[in-house]
């Protein structure tokens, strides 16, 4: 079973994308059939990467080199691109990841999505997705990934789009996939330029060439081909400038964001760049971008989060916040610490997505969180694991966040980026504030009347119950005593730092603090927030707003696309058309009118100028033809 | 020029005779307002033709009767063309009330 | 064709032959003009005779002097409700087309006359009608079995063209 | 040369056509079985000989030769390679799919049909003639019906529907005027040079042509086939055309007919005057960007969904003109390839919008929204074309696209970037066209909209499975355009060499 998981892994993504033809063309009239047929299949999907997983991990010659198989999608003199399996400890790990979690929701979205419409045609979207996210996570082939890529994004764009008669749903759809679309551009001019420059887009042929890509190009060049694949994750991960998508993509069913704006779509990018650190890690200015925007989008997106009032935007941010550490874990040259916060955060956010969808049901989805308040007494469980996410993300050991922050937070200390650093701890302290805030207005405090909240169904709580477990124990596979996780999941060679116990130190009385200010702000002095409001007024609509970037890019896309557009299209209808095309039109009718007076309509008149022509006909032939004989009257010579 | 004016008739003869034919019915069909009388000068045009014809048959080829056979197959043709033509103008004045070919001017759009 | 009579009977039947034609044209009544027509075709037949070529020249009589002519007539009659005397007028461009109609045939008569033909001196076979009935329904058997379609696709036609037009249709 | 395969599928639709001459013209539903019979049998074979061409064989095969005119060395020669099949296979997969985008045309039906089948005829015998007098016959056969179609069976919106088939067919001519300029003087070079006369584009491939004359000639093809392609600045009869158009004619018109633009460019200009096409080729690139650009912003800006697919697919055509101008096996091929993605899509788009408007009189973007609750399948069908149009992967037009920037990035770097932008802004205004029209709030007065369905479906059911097969298994279409381009490239490369790189 373990070989032929091994062997197989293909089935992996073939499974979901099975179930989604399945679900659309045969079960689609029966609901819980299709909700079978999905689930089934990524659970399936979960045996297979469970057992490959184990096969991975238990061979240590797949750590240098990767298990990789293929077949040739399409070929031409000069261009052969395959598609395949890359099998190493990352995407075994990814694939168990996702496989896992997608299931555990999909499980939950029974409950969830209960009742609704669409029903079997969300799962089959789900379904589509987990192909697309599997197949990008075995991918071997850079544009093998990108077609995934896309696939998890048009996914993204129909779940998003999921309540599609609602305009703002609607609007976050596109708006998501063009966000990611320019993103990809940059992605796409990358990989042409790899292509072009290597000759190849097999991940590990190019790990090999770009060792000594000085055979094939300079640093300049290679340079500016990471910045521009780099662009792609920009977009996929919601990093600074980018990231304006995301927020807006709660507009989709709860199910959605937990499973694909937070623990897997949004980490392709994350991973992305982990497949290619190679290159990133040959070009230090490129990789001095990533740990930059990583860090920046960190700090940026928490501060937004701190006024948000909607819970799954809240959530949006802080899943910006910690795709920025796990950037920035890349851009200081760890897989490892990038991979091992991809992995909790993974069981944390969606367990919190999960939660505060559990309780978006309970309220018939009232979203401000200034409106719940005491839901713990009503749902104890709901409220019990959205804590313990809450507790993970914050950092309180031996929480799964815990583990994974700290070692982003000791790495980029000694990796000698002080300034990066100060930010990834701020941002930890302010984590620690706007989750607990969240908490603590939503969970405890005071009951509002007006509310009626139940608990959800089994069928809902107990996924949280087992992401909850996974949060807590999640992050011992990698503590700085027992480097599991380092061991296997890492690139270059396997170093075993010592514990750095400031750091860790630091991150949790940062974390203790956090709480301990939202404890003090939202439980004892519930009008805290307003005072501190009143006093920054400036910064607090500045944050609140998110820093007017959506409204810069909606003045940029009214004004410089629109007014482009529209100029171009008169140019078309007044220049192009109107001055050259019916010009030119206007002339040939012109001269028509002109001489139509020579036309009469009249037959006689036509024949006489046709025998008119015939006559001059006639006389040119006469002249030209056989010298005249003479004339001859009445015979015969 | 004229370097045998004798009082001998040669094929010439008939051939001058006959474009003065063609082209008395070419006025006529080209200067006249009537329909028939287009039909009729088409038919003077046409004997003019059957004339030169038969001037050929007899001085070209005179045992092959290719002029004779063809003025014959000429005959038929105008017959049906007549027939025809006829047929066209009383439709047309069914519908018109005239048969003056100036009042016909359709062609022109 | 030295012969006096020959030659006499040439000028003479031109002479009818272009002056009727001449007359075709240029008179104002219609009816005129058709019976002018009749003399014209009737001295073309005199002229086949000339040529040797009786067979045709009866059916010139029969088709042209005959048929067609009574054809026109009748042509006049369904036609013809105004003033009979004024009924071929010359219309806008008579001038043009004469000088157009002069010229074609003075080219024809120039051409005619400049061009060295060459002929023999064979005379041609007394009896025509036998030859011509011969060749036609050997030789010429598939043109002579078209044209008799064509005449009968023409007296259909002609039919359904000239067939009253019944309000109702 | 046992069997006429090729021959039969062009007769196929005659034979319809034959038999429509005798059915009485109000029998609907039988005058549109025979169209649908006639088109599927053509399209059945060419599907069988897609699947039965030998690649490893490769090079011209069915090939059928009557001698026509011996003097002007005109033979009716057919025969398909990889180039050609692709682009046959298009047109009768478009034809049959047409016939049922236009089942519910009521108005002299027969006639449609008819034409329709001319129409098709004309198309496939451009793709299957190996002479180029016996294609510029076919040309021609094209355009007449296409005037009469938009002239009795078109609509009038922005522009009239006289205007429309006047600007497609004055278009149409124009560019076949220049054509015949171009084809004549190269084949009477070609007879002063040879001293035979051959009009087979093998033959004409051979001849030695100077170097300042293929300069002279690839500019007059390229005015011709380009405006055919429309090519910017000579595309405005694209929008307005399709707009004006019958379902049916915009489906045939911008799936295959500009398509001929593009196969002749290669087939023919790029194969007999490789010099000519180095010396123009930089121009055609800049033309091919602009274009992209340029239709992709105008399109933007339109409100007509006809027009956003018309000028869509004039920004589609720049990909095209682009990768014919890299002059390399990877962007020409991208550049076919595109060709019948772009065809598979914009016939699903255009019997989409075609049913829209068929259902409610109406093509104006903002009388629309949340339609895709009212007709589910169309939104499916619409959603389906655009995410094709932007160049989805895993649907038609990605691998095409992908191996043209391919092409076009090695050889001309910045200039290809901004044509790459095309796929940000194509993304724009085909999201905001389905955005508009398929969701959002449902609208009460077309609340009585009948879905698709029965017949109907059949485009969605045909160009869907192509869209996602083709787009699946690239190789399939890959591996035959490649077959086709890679052998035609290797023989003009070495006129290439010698003119050395820009």
């Amino acid at each position: 079973m373990v070989e032929f998981s091994m062997t197989h892994a293909w089935l992996v993504p073939l499974l979901p994308f099975l179930a989604f033809a399945v679900i659309v063309f045969l079960t689609r009239p029966w609901k819980m059939l299709s909700a079978l047929v999905s689930v089934g299949a990524m659970a399936a999907g979960f045996v297979i990467s469970a057992y490959a997983a184990y096969g991975v991990f238990t061979s240590h010659s797949l750590i240098e080199k990767s298990l990789e198989y293929s077949v040739r999608w399409f070929s031409m003199p000069g261009l052969n691109i395959d598609v395949g399996v890359k099998l190493d400890p990352t995407s075994a790990m990814m694939l168990f990841m996702v496989t896992l979690v997608a299931s555990l929701i999909q499980i939950y979205s029974i409950g969830y999505m209960r009742g609704e419409k669409g029903f079997s045609t969300f799962f089959a979207y789900m379904s589509l997705f987990g192909a697309s996210m599997l197949l990008l996570v075995i991918s071997s082939n850079l544009l093998e990934m990108f077609v995934a890529w896309e696939g998890v994004g048009l996914c993204s764009y129909l779940l998003i789009g999921f309540y599609n008669h609602k305009i703002s749903a609607r609007e976050a759809a596109k708006k998501a996939f063009v966000t990611c679309r320019i993103a990809d551009f940059g992605l796409l001019l990358g990989m042409l330029a790899l292509q072009i420059i290597f000759g190849t887009l097999n991940i590990t042929e190019l790990g090999e060439k770009i060792a000594n890509f000085e055979l094939y190009t300079n640093a300049a060049t290679l340079t500016l081909v990471a910045v521009l694949v780099f662009l792609g994750p920009i977009g996929k991960s919601g990093q600074f400038p980018l990231h304006v998508w995301l927020p807006d993509a709660m507009e989709g069913p709860t199910p959605v964001s937990a499973l694909i704006h937070a623990a897997t779509m949004v980490v392709a990018g994350v991973y992305l760049v982990g497949r290619m650190l190679f290159m990133f890690l040959e070009v230090p200015e490129a990789q001095q971008l990533v740990a930059v925007t990583g860090a920046f989008t960190a700090l940026f997106a928490a501060s937004i989060a701190l006024t948000q009032r909607e819970i799954k935007r809240i959530l949006a941010y802080s899943t910006i916040s910690q795709l920025g550490y796990m950037m920035l874990a890349l851009g200081v040259g760890s897989l490892t610490a990038s991979m091992f916060h991809l992995w909790t955060h993974a069981f944390f956010k969606a367990l919190m997505f999960l939660a505060a969808g559990s309780v978006l049901t309970a309220l018939h989805h009232k979203a401000d969180i200034w409106e719940m308040g005491g839901l713990i007494k009503k749902m104890p469980v709901t409220g019990a694991t959205f804590a313990v996410g809450g507790l993970a993300i914050a950092g309180i050991p031996p929480f799964a966040g815990f583990w994974s922050k700290d070692e982003i937070l000791s790495l980029t200390l000694s990796g000698g980026h002080p300034v990066l650093f100060f930010m990834a701890a701020l941002t930890a302290f302010l984590t620690a504030f706007y989750m607990w805030r969240l908490i603590f207005l939503a969970f405890f405090g005071k009951e509002k009347p007006e509310n009626h909240p139940q608990e959800s169904p089994p069928v809902m709580t107990v996924p949280l119950l087992i992401l909850a477990f996974l949060s807590l124990v999640g992050g011992l596979v990698g503590t700085p005593w027992f480097p599991f996780w380092g061991e296997w999941i890492r690139f270059g060679e396997f170093h075993h730092a010592a514990p750095d116990y400031t750091v860790m130190i630091l991150s949790v009385i940062l974390g203790v603090i956090g709480i301990g200010l939202a404890y003090k702000m939202y439980v004892k002095d519930v009008s805290a927030e307003q005072r501190l409001a009143e006093r920054f007024r400036p910064v607090y609509t500045l944050l609140y707003n998110k820093y007017y970037i959506d409204e810069i890019y909606m003045w940029f896309n009214h004004t410089l696309v629109d007014g482009a557009a529209k100029a171009m299209y008169l140019f078309d209808i007044y220049v192009v058309d109107g001055i050259f095309i019916n010009g030119i039109g206007a002339i040939t009718r012109d001269t028509g009118s002109a001489l139509r007076v020579f036309q009469t309509g009249r037959l006689q008149n036509y024949a006489l100028v046709f025998f008119l022509g015939v006559l001059a006909v006639a006389v040119i032939l006469a002249i030209t033809g056989p010298a005249p004989a003479g004339l001859v009257w009445g015979g015969v010579r | 020029m004229i370097n045998s004016l004798s009082l001998s008739i040669g094929i010439t003869h008939f051939l001058v005779l006959s474009s003065l034919l063609f082209g008395i019915g070419l006025f006529g069909a080209l200067a006249k307002r009537n329909a028939v009388m287009v039909l009729i000068c088409i038919e003077l045009m046409l004997n003019a033709v059957n004339i030169n014809l038969v001037a050929f048959n007899k001085f070209v080829t005179p045992l092959a009767f290719i002029g004779q056979i063809w003025a014959i197959f000429v005959i038929t043709v105008a017959a049906a063309e007549v027939g025809v033509g006829l047929a066209i103008i009383i439709a047309i004045y069914r519908n018109r009330l005239s048969v003056e070919l100036d009042d016909f001017d359709w062609l022109k759009w | 064709m030295d012969n006096i009579f020959s030659i006499a009977a040439f000028y003479l039947l031109g002479l009818v032959i272009l002056g009727s034609a001449i007359l075709v044209v240029m008179l104002k009544n219609l009816v005129h003009c058709v019976l002018w027509l009749a003399v014209t075709f009737i001295a073309v037949a005199g002229l086949y005779m000339l040529l040797d070529a009786d067979f045709l020249a009866m059916v010139q009589i029969l088709v042209y002097a005959g048929a067609v002519c009574i054809m026109m007539v009748f042509a006049v009659m369904l036609t013809q409700r105004k003033d009979m005397k004024s009924s071929s007028l010359f219309n806008a461009q008579f001038r043009s087309a004469g000088l157009v109609a002069f010229l074609t045939a003075a080219l024809s008569a120039y051409l005619a006359m400049r061009t060295a033909w060459t002929s023999t001196v064979m005379p041609v076979p007394p009896r025509t009608a036998e030859a011509i009935a011969t060749l036609m329904l050997t030789k010429y058997v598939v043109p002579f079995e078209v044209a008799a379609l064509l005449l009968l696709v023409a007296l259909i036609g002609a039919i359904i063209l000239a067939k009253e037009v019944k309000a109702d249709d | 040369m046992d069997f006429p395969i090729l021959s039969i599928i062009l007769l196929a639709p005659v034979a319809g056509v034959i038999f429509l001459l005798f059915i009485p013209k109000d029998e609907f539903k039988l005058i549109k079985s025979v169209a649908a019979i006639a088109l599927g049998a053509s399209f059945g074979l060419t599907v069988y000989t897609y699947f039965a061409y030998n690649q490893t064989a490769g090079g011209l095969q069915f090939v059928e030769r009557y001698p026509w005119i011996n003097d002007l060395g005109v033979t009716l020669f057919l025969g398909v390679d990889g180039l050609s099949l692709p682009m046959l296979l298009l047109v009768t997969m478009i034809g049959f799919a047409a016939v049922f985008a236009s089942w519910n045309v009521s108005e002299r039906p027969r006639e449609f049909m008819i034409l329709f089948m001319l129409l098709v005829v004309g198309v496939m015998g451009t793709f299957v003639a190996q002479d180029l007098f016996i294609f510029l016959l076919f040309y021609e056969v094209v355009v007449i019906p296409i005037y009469i179609m938009v002239i009795i069976w078109g609509s009038s919106k922005r522009v009239t529907k006289e205007y429309a088939g006047m600007k497609l067919t004055i278009y149409l001519l124009i560019g076949s005027a220049f054509l015949l300029v171009g084809v004549i003087a190269v084949f009477v070079r070609a007879l002063i040079i040879t001293g035979v006369p051959d009009f087979s584009f093998t033959g004409l491939a051979q001849v030695p042509f100077p170097v300042d004359f293929q300069i002279y000639m690839f500019a007059l093809m390229l005015l011709g086939f380009g405006s055919l392609l429309s090519m910017w600045p000579f595309h405005s009869w694209s929008p307005d055309g399709y707009a004006g158009a019958p379902t049916a004619v915009s489906m045939i018109h911008a799936g295959v007919l500009k398509k001929i633009g593009g196969y002749g460019l290669i087939r023919i200009a790029l194969y007999v005057l490789p010099a000519g096409a180095q010396f123009w080729a930089p121009f055609m690139a800049v033309l091919g960007v602009a274009g992209v650009a340029y239709a992709a912003f105008a399109a933007l800006a339109q409100k007509d969904l006809k027009y956003v697919i018309g000028y869509s697919s004039v920004s589609h055509m720049g990909y095209v003109l682009l990768g014919i101008a890299s002059l390399n096996v990877i962007g020409i091929n991208g550049a076919v390839a595109t060709m019948f993605g772009h065809g598979v899509m914009a016939a699903l788009f255009f019997s989409t919008v075609g049913f829209i408007y068929e259902k409610t009189h109406s093509r104006w973007i903002p009388d629309f929204g949340g339609l895709s609750q009212q007709v589910p399948r169309l939104a499916v069908a619409f959603l389906l074309a655009g995410l094709a149009s932007l160049g989805l992967p895993g649907l038609v037009t990605f691998v095409p696209e992908f191996t043209t920037f391919i092409g076009a990035f090695k050889v001309y770097g910045g200039l290809a970037v901004v044509a790459i932008t095309g796929v940000i802004l194509t993304a724009l205004y085909i999201l905001r066209a389905a955005a508009n029209t398929m969701f959002g709030p449902k609208r009460a007065e077309w609340d009585h909209l009948v879905d698709i369905r029965g017949p109907e479906m059949v485009p969605l059911v045909v160009l869907g499975v192509f869209l996602v097969v083709f787009g699946l298994l690239p190789s399939l279409l890959m591996d035959m355009v490649n077959n086709g381009v890679a052998p035609l490239v290797a023989e003009i490369s070495d006129v290439l060499q010698i003119g050395g790189r820009f």
